[in-house]
């Protein structure tokens, strides 16, 4: 099969089949086995094959695609080499197609439209001009609805980076399946679960809910492939809410505690908030361009080729440079266009006069705006799924469900589902965006970071880490590493899956998640102690510099020198740069600080230690598993054979050109990310972030594996910042105050009005209508009862009267039919003169 | 109604009584009378067994009148069924009034006054319809085609062979495929609700063989019960 | 005959007609009555045979041939009883009932081509009729005796005839459909020629269906092993326990009246009627196939065929009485219900299909649908006329002559 | 037939022999208070109607100008006599019933929902 049926056919599949299950188990999964037991392998099973089918996906990728150079070769040289080469390939390669869309007849009729939009690209970095858009096939499966100029479609856009975060995304849920099959055995018993208190105190106790845990993560995996496959932002959107959906259920799994459920209603309410202003953007995009699909598309109903978005904002007329699309410019000066109009009556005459209009207004400006708050209002979406500031504040309380969601989705996939938005959407967002992008991204980091020293809950500590490595790729994207941004998103998928099963495992072994009760349990639990270990350092970025490293050393590198490279072009913006290296610092002191207080030393409670005990080895496979690809997941051969070489194949055309414009917000020069490549920013970012890194382990093994400096003294010392810390920048009192409480005054004030006002004025009415229905009812009983009763006293005396005429006795009824038969005869007869008988 | 002198007048010609008996005539005076009046003293007799024997009588009567009109098949047809039929009756009637007292069940003299005033109402009026008809009286000598039941047995299973059906298509198509069979079903129907109907009940006495088979002596009698036992021992007498 | 007397003696038709009607009804009674004599005389004899006895020797010479003849007068010369509280119409009714019924069915009855009292087009079903009114003179006989006996044998009668009435039906309508008529005639001509054509033989289901129709019969008129009306070991004599004399030799008669009947009746429907195995008139050319222009000597011989036939069918039965214990009167309905009518079901579809699907079937054009049945319909006709039309001279000629010719 | 139409008979004749039969029947029905009897007048009823399906029915007694129902009046007549056997049968079964029920076949007696 040719690879632009192919793909969409292979992660079709491996999108569908969790929604298989999840339906299987939805319908049957109370009678898979003892208690459900099978249904955790029905839903392994079927995120295996997804596994497979994304990796036989990817390999198709890499036979059609050899990637170029990685973005972070080791050295200058590889990246300058690379771009001869890969055009040379590209000239050759059969992928060379004009870029128009194929539709095959044969592929219209069973309704799949394929649109192989795949063009031959050449990323002509080297030379600093990109000239092409990277391949890319996109097309629609179904047509939900096609009604004006809007269509919404399920459809698929496939680039390096789908097939790679398919592949990112089922590996660590197939791991986590694994690891969730021996976590939860507890469910498959009626559970007592403690943390419940009942009214008069009673243990309370339910059944188990084995099979509904892997219903929902099904659920979730089928919707988060959805996000990755979308073509479209209407179906990003959709199964963006399935996402949130989901989590819901997630982090609500144990929704007898009022801590789980507050929690799990936190997260839906918050990311609503965000999802709000993603409906705006949408709003703006539709309205304006009247097209949600990321890539040019045949509309089914006309069979004309529909412009996509990227077409549109980056035309490859103009040579893929970002432009206000001209559907935006007439958008925002409707009252132009009205002007227009009214001249004229001729509608073909109109549209020819606003299109030869649209440049000047373009140049007045009109539509940034619109594109502004478009790209705005994406990233509202992205800030609250992927917990930014100040949106954040969900995550933490989401470490309420099981570990293996707070991996799978509360660290790995979902809350990257934002980031990987705004990647995918990266073409359409102008500097500005990118700007405000960096500095939540800055912002968040710094303040979740902050944080995570201070939290004793191991999980908590791990949320927080969570949030501020978020924080790292949306200022990675902003400042326009693109690569940079992704790239760690995959590292770190990798290493804080990991991080957070071993965490699931510790807590699994102390049944508690105070760090301050653990510790020494390194001898107690190795494999969960190493593997930890191996996610801290991936973590930190710990490498040897200049020489090979974990993963995140090279993803981590990658943002700083971006981050840098910023810097260094706008030094307006220069705190973005500090917030990054002081962030690796405090992220190497918080995860040491974690792994010290949990394995190292002696064990602080001996309650806990001693009833401790390495988990089973269906946990301890996958987080090996997962440590294995912590290491790796960054490297890269020389030829570009890597994570970041794949990336770099899906770089948005127009993106790899550094840009400076004269934004709403002031002068910006987005650089160009593989300038960030260039001999002494890269040295610079790898030592300081090797500094930081060293710096903070340092520090750690100083407060907590020999204590030379106390924590309750530093503790002391900075008295309110450790109390501000502590109690989280009062961020959530803050909320609190700004939000809730006004709301909830409003409420009551409402209320109040309802109260007093509307009810006092109900009651009027209903006293007044009860008088007239007193008159009513006089009427009713008196008149219309005295009819009818004396209708029904009629009816029964003829009644009673008649009966009489029922005797019950046969021969008198033959005798009624001769005489009425008699009767008719005569009357016929005598009265009408004719004759019956003809 | 000049039947009698019909068959009687003399002959133009003249001869001998016997000549001039136009015997079609005859015969059918026979019959009718026989049916007429075996059907009259189905009426005027109370045991049911001579009701049983005059009804046959009228029925077989009627028969005959069936095979002068021509129709034989619905004439043996008459005879299989209806003495089947009657026979039934027959038997039933045996059974069920087998006591003396269900023998004849008298009838008020008053109500036969009353049905007697009605059915000669009755008859005037069938009879004055059936003799206003002028054409009716007078009979012409219609061409006779040979009796013969293939015709019917044709259009019973749905074709038309006999004139004058038999001329335009559309009356060869009519036949009676359909009413035949349905029918058909409906015999079937009834005879399976028959058989429901008239299913064996639980006995409410014990028959006299179990009686004696059981040691326990029977149950005392309820009222009301007697002529039962009697009716269900001869039941058991005969056979069942 | 009518003819004959018309033309040569030059009566008027009035006349010749009745004499004919005489003579035929003459023939047919005396010849059934007597054969019923000759056939008690035989039964005695079978009976004895089988029992290993000798049965009547005195009467008559060596074979006490005259023995049913002397039972006769012994009977005529009986005191006429009747029971006292015995309804007494019915009682002298009931079997000159019975004994009008099974004679009137010989009215249909052929004995040779066209050697028939009248040849009716439903003759089938019209003999099947009169033959069920039998059962009517027992019932009245039972009920009318004022005794129990009577009452539960003319009971257990009614419901046997009755209920066999149903196969009986089935397994004659086979013959009907073979032949395409019920006209008695038309069916033994139908079996003209070789005994291959006997409808017994036409296909295995008539074969079957021959051996159900018998059993019926011999059901439908009471014999053994299905003679429970009379179960002498249980019911005295059953319906005629309180008859004597010449009422109860009435009913005798009737019985042997019957049992000749349906043993007719079988020969004509499967037997071949009047047909010899070997068409002998044919081979020896005394006629030119056509049975409407045969000789009265073939027409002779086609009644000593179907005597003979009937005959054989009648010693059969005594064959059977004398072999086969009673049976119970649930194992009579047993067979009935669950076995005869079954079978003769299957077997009357089995023939149709045959029929249908095998070449020479009844109607050519059946399988070209229902329409297509007139014109088969019609083909036959063309190819076997019916008979003619009858109006009267015709058919009472016809009937005369042969008559004539059986007097002669 | 055994006679050919001569002339003298007509529909008129079956027709009033019908019409006695029918009102026999009818009486029947109103004076006999045993369930059979009113049976017994059902089908003299029944037969009534028949006779006059016959009648119009056949070709020997139709009238000059009046051409028979032919075949119509007979199949009539058979179905008639088909659904009164299958009217016997369910009778009796109802006055077996009855009987069971009752212990009599009086119909007088049946009035367990007279008014």
């Amino acid at each position: 099969m040719e690879i632009a049926t192919l793909l969409p056919f292979l992660l079709g599949i491996a999108w569908l089949i969790p929604l298989v299950s999840f339906v299987a188990i939805l319908f049957f999964g109370a009678r898979m086995g003892p208690h459900g037991k099978l249904a955790a392998n029905v839903a392994t099973a079927a995120i295996a094959t997804s596994l497979a089918l994304s990796v036989v996906a990817l390999g198709v990728w890499l036979g059609h695609h050899p990637p170029a150079a990685a973005a972070h070769g080791d050295g200058h040289a590889a990246s300058g080499v690379s771009p001869i080469r890969l055009a040379v390939r590209q000239a050759d390669s059969a992928a060379v197609r004009p870029p128009v869309i194929a539709v095959a007849a044969e592929e219209h009729r069973d309704g799949e439209q394929d649109h192989a939009g795949g063009k031959a690209d050449a990323h002509g970095h080297g030379d600093g001009h990109a000239t092409a858009a990277p391949v890319a096939y996109a097309g629609d499966w179904y047509t939900l609805y096609s009604g004006g100029s809007l269509r919404l479609s399920i459809g698929w856009y496939i680039d390096s980076i789908t097939v790679l975060m398919f592949v990112v995304v089922t590996l660590i849920a197939t791991c986590i399946h694994v690891y969730a099959a021996g976590y939860m055995h507890d469910e498959l018993h009626p559970v007592t679960d403690g943390e419940v208190q009942l009214t008069g105190g009673a243990a309370f106790t339910r059944a188990g809910r084995f099979h509904r845990f892997f219903q929902a993560l099904s659920l979730f995996c089928f919707s988060m492939l959805g996000i990755v496959i979308a073509g479209n932002l209407a179906m990003v959107f959709v199964f963006w809410e399935l996402v949130g959906i989901c989590s819901w259920f997630l982090i609500g799994f144990y929704y007898e505690r009022q801590s789980a459920s507050t929690a799990a209603n936190k997260a839906f309410i918050v990311n609503r908030v965000g999802d709000f202003g993603m409906l705006i953007g949408l709003m703006a995009l539709w309205g304006g361009l009247g097209t949600l699909h990321f890539a040019s598309s045949v509309d089914p109903a006309t069979g004309g080729d529909r412009p996509g978005l990227f077409e549109l904002v980056r035309p490859a007329t103009h040579d893929y440079e970002q432009e206000v699309p001209a559907g935006l410019v007439a958008f925002a000066a409707a009252d132009q266009v009205a002007g227009l109009a009214a001249g004229q009556a001729d509608q073909a005459a109109v549209h020819a006069e606003v299109s030869a209009a649209v440049p000047g207004w373009r140049k007045a400006g009109y539509g940034r705006w619109l594109l502004f708050i478009a790209g705005l209002g994406i990233f509202c979406g992205c800030v609250g799924k992927s917990a930014q500031v100040p949106l954040f504040v969900w995550l933490p309380d989401a470490m309420e469900g099981p570990t293996p969601v707070s991996a799978l989705v509360h660290s790995a996939t979902m809350v990257a589902a934002g980031v990987y938005l705004v990647g995918r959407f990266y073409p359409v967002l102008t500097p500005d965006v990118l700007l405000v992008i960096a500095y939540v991204g800055g912002i968040t980091l710094f303040i979740a970071a902050t944080i995570a020293v201070t939290a004793n809950d191991i999980k908590r500590v791990l949320a927080y880490s969570t949030v501020s490595q978020l924080g790292y790729m949306m200022l990675a994207l902003g400042v326009g590493g693109w690569v940079a941004g992704l790239f760690h998103l995959v590292t770190h998928a990798f290493f804080k899956s990991l991080l957070f099963l071993c965490s699931g495992s510790v807590i699994h072994a102390c049944h508690t998640n105070d760090m301050r009760k653990m510790g020494g349990l390194l001898k107690v639990m190795p494999y969960t102690a190493w593997t930890m270990l191996i996610g801290c350092l991936a973590i930190i970025g710990a490498g040897i510099p200049f020489v090979i490293g974990l993963s995140g050393y090279y993803s981590k590198d990658a943002i700083l020198a971006q981050a840098l490279l910023f810097a260094r072009l706008n030094p307006a913006h220069g705190i973005l740069y500090v917030a990054v290296a002081g962030g690796a610092f405090i992220t190497a002191f918080y995860m040491f600080r974690l792994w010290f207080m949990t394995f190292a030393g002696s064990p602080r409670d001996h309650h806990v230690a001693e009833h401790a005990h390495e988990s089973p080895r269906v946990m301890t496979m996958p987080l090996v598993v997962l440590a294995v690809f912590a290491v790796i997941a960054g490297w890269g051969l020389p030829s570009g054979f890597g994570v970041a070489g794949l990336l770099e194949q899906s770089r948005p055309a127009g993106t790899a050109v550094a840009v400076s414009t004269d934004a709403i917000l002031g002068a910006i020069s987005v650089p160009a990310e593989h300038d960030s490549h260039a001999g002494d920013i890269h040295e610079t970012a790898t030592l300081t972030a090797f500094g930081t890194a060293a710096a903070g382990v340092l520090l750690a093994a100083l407060m907590y594996l020999k204590p030379l400096i106390s924590p309750a003294v530093v503790g002391r010392l900075a008295g309110p910042a450790y109390t501000f810390l502590v109690n989280r920048w009062y961020i959530d009192e803050l909320y609190h105050v700004l939000f809730v409480m006004p709301t909830l005054r409003l409420a009551r004030l409402v209320s109040g009005v309802d109260r007093q006002l509307i009810d006092g004025l109900i009651n009027a009415l209903a006293w007044a209508a009860r008088q007239i229905a007193g008159i009513d009812a006089w009427f009713d009983r008196t008149v219309v009862d005295g009819l009818v009763n004396a209708a029904g006293r009629i009816t029964w005396n003829t009644g009673i009267e008649m009966r009489r005429l029922q005797t019950g006795k046969l021969r008198q009824y033959v005798m009624f039919i001769v005489v009425g038969t008699v009767a008719i005869f005569v009357l016929a007869t005598l009265l009408f003169r004719t004759s019956l008988a003809g | 109604m000049n039947l009698v002198t019909d068959c009687l007048l003399p002959p133009p010609q003249g001869a001998l009584l016997l000549a001039v008996i136009d015997w079609h005539a005859a015969l059918f005076l026979l019959f009718a009378l026989v049916a007429c009046g075996a059907a009259v003293m189905v009426v005027l007799t109370d045991n049911v067994v001579r009701m049983a024997l005059h009804l046959v009588l009228s029925l077989g009567a009627t028969a005959g009148l069936f095979f002068l009109a021509g129709a034989e098949f619905v004439g043996s047809m008459q005879l299989m069924i209806y003495v089947g039929g009657t026979l039934v009756l027959l038997v039933f009637g045996v059974m069920l009034t087998a006591q003396t007292k269900l023998v004849a069940l008298q009838t008020p003299p008053g109500d036969r006054v009353i049905a007697g005033i009605l059915a000669a109402a009755l008859l005037a009026v069938l009879v004055q319809s059936a003799v206003s008809i002028e054409p009716w009286r007078r009979p012409g000598r219609a061409e006779v085609q040979p009796p013969s039941a293939t015709p019917l047995g044709m259009a019973l299973v749905g074709v038309r062979v006999d004139s004058p059906a038999a001329e335009s298509e559309s009356r060869r198509r009519s036949g009676y495929l359909l009413p035949f069979e349905i029918v058909s079903v409906h015999l079937l129907v009834v005879l399976v609700g028959a058989a429901y109907l008239a299913r064996a009940k639980r006995r409410r006495t014990p028959r006299p063989i179990d009686v004696v088979a059981s040691a326990d002596p029977p149950p005392p009698p309820q009222p009301g019960e007697p002529e039962r036992r009697e009716a269900t021992s001869v039941l058991v007498g005969s056979g069942r | 005959m009518a003819d004959f007397l018309i033309n040569t003696v030059g009566l008027p038709a009035w006349l010749a007609w009745s004499v004919t009607a005489g003579v035929a009804a003459f023939l047919i009674l005396n010849v059934i009555a007597g054969g019923a004599l000759v056939f008690i005389w035989a039964e005695r004899k079978i009976a004895a045979r089988i029992q290993d006895r000798l049965g009547p020797t005195r009467t008559g010479g060596r074979f006490g041939w005259l023995q049913s003849l002397a039972d006769g007068i012994k009977l005529l010369a009986k005191e006429d009883l009747m029971p006292e509280g015995a309804d007494t119409l019915l009682f002298r009714l009931a079997p000159y009932v019975s004994f009008c019924a099974s004679f009137a069915a010989f009215i249909a009855m052929p004995f040779a081509f066209d050697v028939v009292g009248q040849r009716l087009n439903v003759g089938v079903f019209f003999v099947i009729a009169v033959l069920g009114l039998e059962v009517f003179g027992v019932i009245l006989a039972g009920y009318a005796s004022a005794s129990k006996w009577s009452l539960f044998g003319a009971m257990r009668e009614a419901a046997q005839v009755v209920s066999y009435e149903v196969p009986l039906g089935m397994c004659v309508v086979v013959p009907v459909m073979l032949a395409g008529s019920m006209d008695l005639v038309t069916i033994g001509e139908k079996q003209a020629g070789w005994i291959s054509n006997w409808y017994v033989f036409h296909d295995p289901f008539t074969f079957v269906i021959f051996w159900v129709y018998f059993t019926c019969a011999v059901a439908s008129v009471n014999r053994a092993p299905f003679d429970l009306a009379e179960a002498e070991s249980e019911l005295v004599a059953g319906f005629h326990t309180e008859y004597s004399g010449l009422r109860w030799s009435f009913f005798f008669m009737a019985e042997y009246g019957s049992m000749f009947l349906v043993s007719g009746l079988a020969a004509v429907l499967f037997l071949g009627g009047w047909n010899g195995p070997i068409p002998i008139a044919e081979l020896a050319g005394w006629s030119d196939g056509s049975a409407a222009t045969a000789p009265y000597a073939v027409r002779l011989l086609g009644c000593a065929n179907l005597l003979l036939k009937a005959t054989a069918g009648v010693l059969l039965m005594m064959w059977i009485r004398w072999t086969l214990p009673r049976l119970r009167i649930d194992q009579v309905m047993t067979t009935c219900l669950k076995y005869c009518t079954p079978i003769a079901a299957v077997m009357f579809a089995g023939v149709m299909l045959w029929q249908l699907f095998l070449p020479g079937g009844l109607v050519p054009g059946t399988r070209r649908g229902a329409i297509s049945v007139r014109e088969g319909w019609l083909e036959n006709q063309a190819v076997e006329p019916l008979p003619p039309p009858a109006e009267e001279v015709s058919v009472s000629n016809s009937s005369g002559r042969q008559l004539a010719g059986v007097a002669d | 037939m055994i006679l050919a139409a001569t002339g003298t008979i007509g529909v008129t004749h079956y027709l009033v022999v019908g019409a006695i039969m029918f009102t026999a029947g009818v009486v029947c029905m109103a004076v006999k208070r045993n369930a059979l009897g009113v049976l017994m007048g059902i089908e003299l009823v029944l037969n009534g109607a028949n006779i006059n399906f016959v009648a119009f029915g056949s070709s020997y007694l139709a009238g000059e100008g009046r051409p028979p129902l032919g075949l119509d009046g007979e199949v009539m007549a058979l179905f008639v006599i088909l659904l009164a056997a299958a009217e016997a049968a369910v009778a009796l079964a109802i006055t077996l019933n009855f009987y069971n029920n009752h212990g009599t076949v009086d119909v007088d007696r049946a009035d367990d929902l007279r008014g």
